[in-house]
């Protein structure tokens, strides 16, 4: 349970930090309907993010509140591209547009795991990212093809997020130690470039020639975003452990 | 006028005006006057708890505060539909708003520097938005009714979730019972001017309720309100800032003190605590929005551009 | 002692917050110059709010750290000016040049506080706002009169900012206690006036027609951007109380 | 060529080449790529400590800290001036940069995510940069050499810094003293990396030092550097993740492990910790500032115009 645990936290911190950095374009969005989907979205991966997290943490008598609000910076064990700023909606649509395609590859092969708990989540987080995933792509169709600014402005964004990439197909210690209830992250990215890619061909958008990372975020080397990012997030549960909300 | 006793016949039976029926210009014009304003203020009442959304003290209620501020948009989005059914279209109504000429509710010109504020203001300020708003179900004008009944469902929703919050603080530590408290002290006087100013002052008032868009007067509805929110404060253990505030025998309802009329006319004037700060957020995020709507614009047309030539 | 303490703690609240919004600028500014620039105005304001804030803690047994990093928001004493965030290039010197504008007054006139101390540091500071002032004006004109882009900038700027400037001059009761010690804020009007309007004459720009925010900084009733501020500007010393660094 | 025995007759007598002398396009080549990158390194050195000024844990530190990373600022500034004496503009540099054709220091490819990394950036990075530096003072380009000479003055001061950032966390708490250790483990090999690979294999080495450009080589800067803070660690109390690390007494120097060299050359690539956030960050900072210097340049050539009308 320990090792599946781990392997939980990882996938949970992933959509945790991301449902952080969604949650910041509710009230700020490009039009109203935007508000309203960012927030979807980002809902939809709180909730994931909730149920891997309260998964977890059963293992180790903690609470999701435990785990989101009472660890250090090295004890998160997010991919770096989780981390990734906002920036403008175009770098947001691009990493969107990534994370959903790998989002959907990787929970459509984890409703098949060993482990019921893992497969039940999955099994409903997938249809989330599947919505996930056609907004993204909508949207990297209209901006790609809008305006040359837009077109521009989403060129820019996809290169900012491309060497994060590859990092979500690197190894994970925990997804190795608990093989029949995990998915090997590997094995995703031949799934995943077959949502994503035929998405950057009918825009005509290049696959960015851009170094990769190192990456490292699950045995916790994170960009130097993540501490702006936790700091905000914990300050008030931190000013009153213990307290019950 | 014949249209005119139309009209008038179909308001004194309590039907519904639509949009496809004749009405005077001056119905049109409070009706959107009001409708937009209200539009106005769902969507600028996003930014007092978005601003919350990072720093929610827990995952449960990080959830339930992005629901809210997303339904919120959500309730924009009705209210402006409902109001282009009167022929304004949602950018001109949006212009008004972002140059300030617009109002929304000054509810929102308040600060919600605390956690707490996340409570009162689901507690109170959407409390008294229900008090003004459910009799706005029945309102004469069809789409403005129907959309107000989908609203006032989530809006009670919410107001249960804000007294939610303070509940738990309540039961909470003495630092969280006094940040409670401190919170309700802020927000009493400011949700109780949410109903307008005394009738005697309040010019479009009759008016609307001979149209029957509004229902209750201002008076009537503060009163109705202080009645519902005492005994809630008596649950939580919270107290009130009105030292006048009692239960009087006789009329069978509460007696509370005289509120702070200047305050409220100098918010409305612009000199709140927050006007700057929420015209200028939404503003901005318009602006930055710019290039968004215009490639979307682009795009559907290069899109219908396609589609006629193949078809 | 400690009333002279209360009005030293809201003096260096504004130059602290102030010099944690410049901060953000170092390796972000538009050229290197400017990267130098505000990186030496930032550190002449966070001078003066160590001064400031060391004085004050004398009175309390506290340290200039006990009094950054160990107060909640409703504790700090800052006008809301200060918390604004910075925008872009043209709203941080449309900020500038109203807060350096105010500082030069400010210390001027301090400089013949009957408070040895309070004068002392104001000699030391009036000769670096000086040059703030100088830095400010110079990037208003270059601004204001450069690009039609600059000018729409520079006028949104100073439009963002007007509704925090009446709130310099208003009321503040730890000033009230020490008059001989302090400067009546309602008293910097006409010098502060008398420094700004001639720069937005000479670029034509009028004075924003924008309507006052209530404030209340002296109070402790801070505008909504003073939390977040906070949380990461608090959250390494609060995360090991009582360690030295 | 009697050009070129007059500029090799310079170099031998250790004399100063200076901008109008003739020298040889390779000389100049190398010595703009030198430069330029040596001013590249300081500007996106700027980086990982800039993102520590906002959270700095005293505000003693804070003003240290902001005061070294405009001092890097600055020392970009001079070593882009003196580049430019031999014909190349920073602009045309800063280019090379932008679009990651030009280099700049590698270290600055790992990541800082601890507060303590701003103690080991200071001991080791700058401590390691002034081993390479301080024979940089003496370097036969006369512009080169004045810049460095003011340049290794305040590095010294950060270096110093460094070590007294780590010295406190050394005799801080329990955790602080984690916090230390777990950093110097991280910034110890990178420093030694700093360098450059061996001499075998340092294909510009060799001309630079017949030019004296550079005195001394890489090996030789490393193993001097390393008998440098073997003794200082000691002072503060770390150790570095090295088991072959020991004094030899017979070289008089110490002995020290294989460096990953592979790592070295992956960082090189592009695939470092960083590469990708330096090179957006900075290319961020260009864009967004493209319309402020758009605009002095404007104002700068009004100026000039309505002063030639005047005069």
């Amino acid at each position: 349970a320990d090792d599946v645990a781990r392997y939980a936290l990882g996938l949970g911190d992933d959509a945790l930090v991301l449902a952080q950095r969604l949650g910041s374009w509710i009230a700020a969005a490009p039009e109203l309907e935007e508000d309203v989907a960012l927030g979807n979205i980002a809902l939809d991966t709180l909730g994931h993010a909730r149920s891997l997290l309260t998964y977890a943490g059963s293992a180790w008598d903690q609470t999701e509140d435990d785990l989101a609000y009472f660890r250090d910076e090295p004890d998160f064990r997010c991919r770096q591209i989780f981390e990734r700023p906002n920036g403008d909606f175009a770098c947001t649509i691009a990493r969107q547009l990534v994370v959903s395609a790998y989002f959907t590859a990787l929970y459509r092969a984890l409703t098949g795991s060993a482990d019921p708990t893992l497969a039940a989540i999955a099994a409903k987080a997938v249809k989330e990212v599947d919505y996930h995933l056609d907004h993204a792509t909508l949207w990297t169709l209209r901006l790609a093809l809008g305006t040359e600014e837009s077109r521009r402005r989403t060129v820019a964004g996809f290169d900012a997020v491309w060497p994060f990439v590859d990092e979500l197909f690197a190894d994970d210690p925990a997804a190795d130690a608990v093989p029949a209830a995990a998915v090997a992250p590997a094995g995703l990215r031949e799934p995943f470039d077959a949502l994503l890619l035929p998405v950057l061909d009918r825009v005509e958008l290049p696959v960015p020639a851009v170094a990769a990372v190192r990456g490292g975020g699950r045995l916790g080397v994170h960009s130097e975003a993540l501490g702006p990012l936790l700091a905000e997030m914990q300050v008030l549960a931190r000013r009153h452990p213990g307290a019950v909300w | 006028d014949e249209r005119l006793a139309a009209f008038d016949a179909l308001i004194a039976a309590d039907q519904r005006i639509e949009p496809t029926d004749w009405m005077p210009p001056a119905y049109r014009k409070a009706l959107v006057r009001q409708m937009s304003q209200h539009a106005h203020s769902e969507i600028i009442g996003m930014q007092p708890e978005g601003n919350w959304i990072t720093r929610a003290p827990s995952l449960k209620r990080k959830a339930i505060l992005m629901a809210k501020v997303q339904d919120e948009a959500g309730h924009g989005l009705y209210l402006y539909s409902a109001a282009e059914t009167l022929g304004t279209t949602r950018d001109e109504m949006l212009d008004a708003l972002h140059s300030g000429k617009a109002k929304y509710s000054s509810i929102f010109n308040y600060l919600a520097p605390s956690w707490a504020d996340m409570g009162s203001i689901g507690w109170l300020v959407d409390g008294a938005a229900i008090a003004n708003q459910v009799p706005l179900c029945r309102a004469s004008y069809g789409p403005y009714g129907r959309a107000m009944v989908r609203i006032c469902k989530e809006e009670s929703f919410h107001q249960r979730q804000g007294f939610e919050i303070l509940l738990a603080l309540m039961n909470g530590t003495d630092e969280q019972r006094a940040m409670a408290q401190e919170s309700v002290n802020r927000w009493y006087a400011p949700a109780l001017m949410m109903f307008g100013p005394p009738d005697g002052e309040s010019p479009n008032s009759r008016q609307s309720m001979a149209w029957k868009i509004k229902r209750f007067s201002n008076d009537e509805l503060r009163q109705r309100f202080v009645d519902m929110i005492v005994p809630q404060a008596e649950i939580l253990g919270v107290t009130f800032p009105d030292p006048d505030l009692r239960w009087n025998e006789e009329r069978g309802h509460h007696d509370f003190g005289e509120l702070d009329w200047d305050e409220f006319h100098a918010v409305l004037r612009g000199n709140g605590q927050a006007n700057a700060l929420r015209l200028a957020k939404r503003n901005a995020a318009h602006a930055e929005g710019a290039w968004v709507r215009e490639a979307a614009r682009a795009y559907a047309e290069r899109t219908a551009t396609s589609e006629r030539i193949a078809s």
